[in-house]
């Protein structure tokens, strides 16, 4: 018992460690891919490619002062940041990064995930709500109203691959999908199943992971042009710096779950170097095409995303659902 | 032609003149331009115009009618202009000190091919400059008009919203008139 | 699409968008009554640069008022100088060799691009996209390299003068300006895949932010966004100025009303551009580009004049009166966004504020144009 | 129903024709310049502040006509002249540009009749003063050619 307190402990701190990190340098991805789209170099400046960059902006955070503005709601204003940052972390403990590579095992790992997930929605409405701010008011209803309509084609989704799995366990998945390229779930032959959806389903997910982490073309959320800098507005120093630092393990999640979900976790494609980078490999690619999709389109609205959702997502993701469901009874 | 159709209902504003238009009508060619009182001084400019509509060289001066009518006449030529498919250039005032008087210039135009460029302008003393607004007629004017009374100080009665635009809202002083001093 | 909403008047609340946020693109300040995110009212409150350039006239000569004009629409200073110059030439009647002629419709037709290129790229910004502006940037630059090899400067040129301009073309300028409209071309290719077909724009900008012609009529409007609306109205075909009727090219009317309609007059408008450029260097005569005595103290014969030019954004008039002295008596400036603006406020209502802002975005604003 | 799928195909097809056209530019080369490590040469025409002309004794070409002084627009340049005794010319004694209120526009250039200003190629212009930029060009042309 013990021993499994400590596993836990040790996971949350190389959790938190894995999350400061990836999200200290996906901002700097963020900048060299969006620099070199848009045919410039991104940061140079500070160290080797601006490699330092990173750090120095997270010391530049903190050193700054935290300013809480008059007349907001104390409490909710303060927790709102951590709210967005710690769901996520504990997100990862489930997280199967290879065969042994995992904190602990849960046969509702799934699950957790979309619990702790939901939760990120309430820290935006928290902060919104408690900022006072009408840009950060607005922007918090709209990031809440999107997540609603976002974690419905989400899970059903979700639901079509735990069927066809049979165990919502993480690892379970992962194995059901073992056997290489053409086993894994977003192909319509895996499980000797012909269901030609599940391309479709997969990028149902994507889509949907997007609007979930808040990420442009569904950055309603902190809408720069509309709505200054959305429900983190009032914030600044690391109360800012934690909402960020949340957005991006929020993409780690969403890729790894991605990853985990259709495209086979850590299963090398044709029997390659088996091994954990499979899995890296797979969550960095799905990484840099949300980095790819950002600095490409512009956004939607609110309008377009609540109909994207419910009258094209939900009745394919829907579909497929039945579509499985009758394909396994069959087979 | 559309300058033939809004030269005969523009006179109709002037009944005195409605059976002899050779009066009012005076055409501006382009060679008479630089006129002889020009050259004579400016006391020769003194003498006000009368009201009545001119035509004008387009070439020489950018408009084809010119229209100086009283006040109370206002609404009814924009309202006979508007219903001519004519838009709203802009509005503006002049300071006529010497003549103490400020003038309410309105120029009109129309989208279509049939070019037309009408100036309407309307004069009214000094110590009190009171016109009629035409936010009635043309939405548009609302702003013209609020720039024209940062500027001048003209007052445009039943004028909805009658608040400095370009100067600062407390603003008291009217920058385009030629006694101000800043 | 938006359905039409019954607003509460009695639950609303006021948002402050200004003087100072992203969407606006200078300091200009909304006071939208809210009802949700649904606009009930809004009322636009502009000044916060003003500059009484009509103020500065009166006290200058007509030559010194030259650099004025281009510090009224930075993005496309050269229409505005050219019809400053245009208004004054009429009146006093100066001669214009026609080689100036064509190279200022040359150089204004350059400058429309580059201000369109700016509108194009902080359009897609508003929407959310970024990467388009940085294309559009590096276009642009390649423009105002262009234009700053002959006039001197990158953004407010003095490039005009009474009668002629301030200095000749040379080879270089006319084959950086051939190889230009080639790569222009291509890259309005690229926007139209990567931007005007793109069904997340497509779909926020259709239908979005209707603007009739009765509206058009009402307030003025003129320039891409009557021509959104369905209006033929572009002053280079309707009074011709300068050298344009020897041109060949089209005006793009759209008669949607909606703010992709006047997404597309603005693209197209670019590629017209391009056409003139291309004319007007096959034709290009030769021959001074000043008189042969340059009017050294201008004074207009007393009278009042105007004088229109299609600027970026719609039709810019100026009007002159003089009296006769080296001053202008009075001097106006009737500049286009100042109008188009004005619309933004009845067009609004009932419209959510992600579709206001991009409706402002279409109307292609630059506020020290408006405030003057 | 034709229209709701055609629609999605169309779309999803549009964003991938996006997509690729922002991968192309992924891999193009940079076009930008490192400012403060690499800079653009100024075009012959690039017009900077003012400068004075010398002649080839190194004096200045100025007559004192003052007809810059009348053309500029914002009143920023103020010089001063004196006849030495004997002399048919007017010397120039001091000729102060107040960069501070310059456009650029370029009219005191235009209006000499003499040749003897110029612009120069200068954009390095930074301050947090503003006595730095009143500039006696009669200095800067002594400091020039000595």
């Amino acid at each position: 018992m013990t021993l499994t307190f400590l596993n836990i402990f040790i996971a949350v701190v190389i959790a938190i460690a894995f999350v400061a990190a990836n999200a200290a340098y996906l901002v700097w991805c963020e900048r060299k891919g969006a620099g070199f789209i848009q045919r410039r170099p991104g940061p140079t400046e500070n160290g080797l490619w601006g490699l330092l960059q990173p750090p120095v902006d997270g010391i530049k955070l903190m050193t700054k002062q935290l300013m809480i503005p008059g007349g907001v709601d104390k409490i909710v204003f303060i927790i709102a940041p951590v709210l967005a940052m710690f769901p996520t972390i504990i997100s990862f403990v489930t997280i199967p990064f290879s065969d042994q590579i995992v904190a602990h095992n849960m046969n509702i790992g799934l699950l957790m995930i979309f619990v702790f997930g939901s939760m990120s929605a309430m820290a935006l409405l928290m902060a919104g709500w408690s900022s006072r701010n009408k840009f950060a008011m607005i922007s918090s209803v709209r990031a809440v109203s999107q997540a609603v309509a976002y974690e419905i084609p989400m899970l059903v989704t979700t639901i079509t691959v735990v069927m066809i799995a049979g165990s919502m366990d993480l690892m379970e998945i992962v194995h059901k999908q073992g056997g290489g390229f053409w086993h894994w779930n977003i192909w319509p032959l895996q499980n000797g199943l012909f269901n030609v959806l599940m391309p479709f389903s997969f990028l149902i997910f994507f889509i949907c992971s997007l609007a979930e982490t808040n990420r442009a073309p569904f950055d309603l959320g902190e809408a720069e042009s509309e709505l200054v800098a959305g429900y983190h507005t009032e914030y600044s120093s690391m109360g800012f710096g934690l909402f960020f630092m949340g957005e991006y393990a929020n993409i780690v999640i969403g890729a790894c779950l991605t990853t985990i979900l259709f495209l086979g976790g850590w299963d090398c494609p044709f029997g390659l170097f088996p091994g954990v980078w499979w899995f890296l490999l797979k969550i960095y690619f799905l990484i840099f095409t949300f980095i790819w999709i950002r600095w490409t389109f512009p956004r939607t609205t609110i309008y377009s995303l609540l109909n994207l959702s419910w009258k094209v997502l939900i009745p394919i993701s829907l579909f497929n659902l039945l579509l499985t469901a009758g394909l396994l009874k069959v087979f | 032609m559309i300058i033939e159709t809004v030269t005969s209902q523009l006179l109709e504003l002037f009944p005195e003149y409605a059976q002899a238009t050779e009066h009012v009508v005076e055409i501006v060619a382009l060679e008479e331009q630089p006129s002889p009182e020009a050259k004579k001084g400016k006391k020769e400019q003194l003498v006000t115009r009368q009201n009545g509509l001119k035509n004008c060289s387009y070439d020489a001066c950018g408009y084809h009618l010119d229209l100086q009518l009283s006040t109370g006449q206002l609404l009814a030529a924009t309202a006979l202009l508007f219903k001519n498919g004519f838009f709203l250039e802009t509005i503006t005032g002049v300071d006529w000190i010497k003549e103490k008087q400020l003038e309410a210039v309105y120029d009109f135009s129309r989208y279509d091919f049939d070019l037309c460029r009408v100036v309407v302008r309307t004069r009214v003393p000094r110590e009190n400059p009171a016109i009629p607004t035409i936010t009635g007629i043309y939405s548009g004017a609302s702003w013209h008009e609020r720039e024209t009374h940062d500027f001048f100080g003209i007052k445009f009665q039943g004028h909805p919203h009658l608040i400095p635009l370009l100067l600062p809202e407390d603003a008291d002083f009217h920058p385009l008139l030629k006694d101000f001093k800043a | 699409m938006t359905e039409p909403i019954v607003l509460q008047p009695d639950e609303t609340f006021v948002l402050n968008v200004g003087p100072q946020h992203p969407a606006t693109h200078g300091v200009l300040r909304v006071k939208m009554t809210m009802d949700g995110e649904y606009i009930y009212n809004a009322e636009t409150v502009i000044g916060y640069i003003h500059r009484m350039h009509e103020k500065m006239a009166e006290n200058r000569t007509y030559s010194q008022y030259l650099p004025n004009l281009s510090r009224l629409d930075y993005l496309s200073a050269m229409a505005y100088s050219h019809g400053y110059v245009l208004a004054v030439e009429k009146a006093a009647a100066i001669e214009v060799p026609e080689r100036a002629e064509y190279i200022r419709a040359i150089t204004v037709e350059l400058n429309r691009i580059s201000s369109h290129l700016v509108w194009f790229g902080a359009f897609v910004l508003d929407l959310g996209g970024f990467s388009p502006l940085m294309y559009a940037f590096d276009d642009r630059e390649q423009i105002l390299d262009l234009l700053e090899g002959i006039t001197g400067s990158r953004l407010t040129y003095c490039y005009f003068r009474f009668g002629g301009i301030y200095n000749d073309i040379d080879e270089d300028f006319i084959q950086g300006t051939r190889q230009f409209i080639k790569r222009m071309r291509k890259a309005l290719k690229m926007y139209r895949k990567l931007v005007t077909t793109n069904i997340i724009l497509i779909k926020r900008l259709k239908g979005i932010a209707p603007v009739s012609v009765d509206m058009c009529q009402r307030y003025g409007a003129t320039g891409p966004v009557a021509r959104g609306s369905g209006i033929n109205y572009d002053v280079r075909k309707n009074e011709p100025y300068s050298v344009y009727s020897d041109f060949d090219f089209d005006v793009p009317v759209f008669t949607e009303c909606d703010a992709y309609a006047r997404y597309n007059v603005r693209m197209e408008e670019m590629e017209q551009s391009l056409r003139i450029i291309e004319q007007g260097l096959d034709k290009l005569p030769d021959g001074p580009v000043n008189p042969e005595k340059k009017p050294k103290a201008i004074k207009l014969p007393p009278g009042d004049y105007y004088s229109t030019v299609e600027a970026g954004r719609g039709s810019f008039g100026i009007r002159i009166v003089s009296d006769g002295d080296k001053n202008p008596y009075r001097l106006k400036l009737r500049t286009p966004t100042f109008s188009n603006m004005h619309l933004f406020d009845e067009a609004c209502r009932g419209m959510l504020i992600a579709d206001a802002l991009a409706f402002m975005g279409s109307l292609d604003l630059v506020i020290p144009e408006m405030d003057r | 129903m034709y229209r709701y799928f055609s629609e999605i195909f169309s779309g999803l097809w549009s964003l991938i024709v996006g997509m690729r056209i922002t991968l192309v530019e992924f891999f193009k080369p940079n076009i930008t310049l490192h400012y403060p490590h690499q800079t653009v040469k100024m075009p012959a025409r690039y017009r900077g502040h003012i400068e004075l002309i010398a002649d080839e004794e190194g004096k200045p070409r100025c007559v004192v006509c003052g007809m810059c002084e009348k053309a500029c627009p914002s009143g920023c340049i103020t010089l001063e002249g004196e006849k030495p005794e004997g002399s048919k010319k007017k010397v120039l004694t001091s000729y102060k540009l107040d960069f501070t209120k310059c456009s650029l526009c370029g009219s005191c250039v235009d209006s000499c009749n003499f040749g003897a200003v110029e612009y120069s190629k200068e954009y390095n212009l930074a301050s947090t003063r503003k006595e730095d930029y009143h500039f006696d060009l009669l200095k800067r042309l002594e400091d020039r050619h000595s």
